[in-house]
């Protein structure tokens, strides 16, 4: 069995497809986008095209489309741009406890600036309730940001309906679309939502690039100042190529998108069901509001990295906690938060799976993985087996 | 980012188990953070004639223990006293920057052992 | 004859070189660095290679090194970073009128949270004196940003002299170096900068990818807040392939450095002096402080687009100012600083030579710019010819 | 950015010059915004007979100015100062909204050619 890949929830791999249409940009249309002469214009249309592309599949228009560096980067533009811009209007921010740390940290880091933060509490499963949304809001309160669906535990948030409630109190609703993203349909109107990021490598598309949605008429101060690029509201020469390839990736997952999902869904569900059967372990997330890729369980008396390493040398590639966040020690602050004890946290295994997953390969992690644990279970003082 | 020494006690950990009678155990680190190491020594004649272990922790913190207990076997006490997380981390041929502290809970846990096995000495010999 | 482009300092081609250097990394090489298996090891393995590169051309250490998004990330996060960082040491930011708006605007924008600016005048010729800078410099002064080389009259600042000044005085020095890097020697040292920021698209490799150093001991607050990446500096998933072609353009741009400044000198200088012959001409810049591919010059009585359009017509790429602010429609704030009108202002031209630059193509420009400056006075109401 | 049209009408402007006993003249702009328009008119019969500009300014600005001529000719004064700006844009098929500002300035410069031309009419039955 060749290596598998079971992490598409840290990155993907590019698609033919994609660089494909990116390749153009690194060779003969390198011309920079602002420019008057035919190499920029012919650039410059390359990236209206793209924004009309990406405007389509959220629903928006074009000019509400500002390219991003990426995931982080916008969702750090939408939260400090809206602080910025509306600090007159309140300083009261709300987000929740198991937000992506580009979220979390981001709102986080204006409260040094004076802005008041509420962190919402998840269920056991990792849902946020629309009730405890609407008591957080307060006259003050300028933005609330929930992402669409988690990166750990990929459960789906209820963004239709916590977006009225925060559009019917008169704040801003920023959400968080990178795991959704080429997955799910965003259309924000639908969704409710006044900002939304998402992040070009979580779908087959290059690192380095995503796009923000921030509705007509939301004003944002700009995270970088500069050039008159996207309307004045992120200056730097823009990155054609990667932006390219953005709206080519979208634009394929969302013609894949029903088809892929369903066989997923079947080839996730194999998967948990398979792992349920392993001793003293837990599924972490709701399994009905769940991303179709998304696999993350708990296996008792064992540290998740040790079992990260076996699996490596078993040829399988997979996460234990967010991949961005592996720097740290900590045990992930998603499953804390749903109110996992640190020690089972440490013992937790994500498997998301993507367009390569196959059935074979399921099997062959279901056979493998068993066998893994056992062998750590057997070397761990906590464990009576 | 380990080196192939560490990968090689990982993978073929030495001396894992417990010692049914061992002169001295030693438990150090906690659940909560993720490593806890259980160490179990043999004395005789004051040499350390077996060692073995039990890990819950990441694979830095199962290679430690195990490059520990060779390390430790064939010493006397006192000797194996000295050994410092510095010695352990280049025994493996160096560990990441951010995995530093695992290699201070192996000779903490033997430490311990140690340290356990001098207690018991002396409320034998009191008795 | 074919297309000429003569706007490098807009931004270059990429170089098949660097393309090459990046493929694996759009390919089979996509982990995402953070992870621990093998596509995540092998993924930081190639990050911490570009940086050893990029440091060592730096002269600088290989953790003093942050990968950006651009020339404008860099410098928005040197100088708001150095701000929020040291705000309780004092808030007088020192800065020049001539430099990219990535530079000003970020300075102009920390005003408004309450940072006291200092905008430092140039001489006529664009230069800024040391003598200047020392008198600016106050007991709250932290950080002082003067740029390398101009983009737009290609004049070069005497850094290592105002480094030393504001190093002795105890504050913070950022250099904007995207117009010097791959071109100048960069070394941080002889420099005494603290932090230095460059972009990869100016020197032949892809858009969207820059570096910033940041000299030991000096604290950043972050820009773009979340994940553990780089060092806790600028979090976001690596732009591998990005970042890796950076490196290798950097490279081989200082393999080929000083030959190649030698053709661009003499080239330059040919079409300086063919330029000079025509009536009402002004050279802006010192001839001396130069970079080798920058000629900018004024013709009286005409205006920069439609001078652009023309050469447009005639397959020469040129930029009147800077490209990226061609959405505006104030004359370059660069010439204004340097003493000349609105009216001539608003009558440059930047020339920008580059590796594709021959003598034909220098020769053809001579021969077809002055019909179109003539054509364009007989055009117009200010001209009395 | 610009349509086909624009870049005809740059390219070849139709009436560049001036018209030496022009009944009326008008300038619009300043050199500090990069912008100067200058129009003459001749008028027979209350028919615009002729137009000719000179412009400094970009491309939108030369376009404009050329269009404007040709939509003057032949008009009756009174219509001819109908033209708005919004008309000089459609007829060049638009221009990039930054532009916009120039057609502006084509129509301005007509009106003060126009109302130059009264004045002068006015000052002349007055004579
Ligand atoms: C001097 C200077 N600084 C900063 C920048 C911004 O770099 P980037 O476009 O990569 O953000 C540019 C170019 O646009 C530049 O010429
Ligand atoms: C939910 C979520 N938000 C934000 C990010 C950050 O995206 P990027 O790495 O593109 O900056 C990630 C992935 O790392 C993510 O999973």
């Amino acid at each position: 069995m060749s290596k598998i890949y079971m992490d598409h929830a840290a990155t993907t791999p590019m698609r033919q497809e994609v660089l494909d249409a990116m390749l153009p940009y690194f060779g003969t249309e390198f011309g920079n986008a602002s420019s008057v002469y035919g190499w920029g214009r012919r650039a410059h249309q390359a990236l209206d095209e793209a924004r009309d592309t990406v405007a389509e599949l959220l629903g928006a228009a074009a000019n509400e489309i500002i390219f991003t560096s990426g995931g982080s980067e916008g969702a750090n533009m939408a939260i400090k741009g809206i602080a910025w811009a509306y600090q007159t209007k309140g300083k009261h921010i709300v987000t929740s406890a198991i937000e992506h740390h580009a979220v979390l940290d981001s709102v986080l880091s204006l409260k040094k600036h004076g802005f008041d933060v509420t962190v919402l509490p998840v269920d056991e499963e990792g849902l946020v309730s629309p009730a405890t949304v609407e008591e957080a809001l307060r006259p003050d309160t300028i933005l609330v940001s929930i992402m669409h669906a988690n990166n750990e535990v990929g459960t789906i948030q209820p963004i239709r309906e916590i977006g009225a409630i925060v559009r019917e109190h008169g704040a801003f609703f920023h959400t968080d679309a990178v795991q959704t993203a080429g997955v799910l349909d965003l259309n924000v109107g639908d969704l409710n939502v006044d900002l939304l990021s998402l992040s070009a490598h979580k779908l087959y598309g290059p690192k380095g690039v995503g796009a923000l949605y921030c509705r007509k008429g939301v004003r944002l101060e700009p995270l970088i100042h500069g050039g008159a690029q996207e309307r004045r509201r992120r200056a730097g020469t823009e990155n054609v190529a990667g932006i390219v390839g953005l709206a080519k990736a979208l634009e394929l997952a969302r013609q894949e998108q029903g088809a892929e999902n369903e066989r997923l869904t079947t080839l996730r569900d194999r998967l948990i069901q398979g792992l349920q059967k392993i001793p003293a372990t837990k599924v972490n997330g709701s399994l009905v509001h769940r991303l179709p890729n998304n696999v993350n369980v708990c296996f008792q008396y064992i540290e998740g990295e040790s079992m990260l390493l076996n699996l490596d040398l078993k040829g399988i590639a997979a996460s234990s906690g967010s991949a961005c966040t592996s720097g740290s020690l900590d045990p992930s602050h998603v499953l804390l938060a749903m109110g996992l004890t640190h020690e089972i946290a440490h013992g937790s295994l994500r498997l998301t799976l993507g367009r390569s997953t196959t059935e074979t390969e399921i099997d062959y992690v279901l056979q493998e993985i068993p066998v893994i644990v056992e062998r750590l279970r057997q070397m761990s003082p906590l464990y009576q087996g | 980012m380990y080196s192939d020494k560490v990968m090689d006690h990982f993978t073929n950990p030495r001396n894992v188990g417990e010692i049914a009678d061992a002169d001295g155990v030693g438990e150090v680190g906690n659940a909560r953070c993720g490593d806890i190491m259980k160490l179990w020594i043999k004395v005789d004649n004051d040499v350390i004639t077996d060692v073995k272990f039990k890990t819950f922790g990441c694979g830095a913190a199962i290679a430690t223990s195990s490059i520990i207990t060779e390390m430790a076997i064939g010493k006397t006490v006192a000797e194996a006293e000295t050994i410092t997380n510095q010695q352990v981390a280049e025994e493996l041929h160096g560990l990441p920057a951010v995995k530093m502290h695992c290699s201070n809970l192996a000779a903490e846990a033997l430490g311990a052992a140690i340290q356990d096995y001098r207690a018991k000495l002396a409320s034998n010999s009191a008795s």
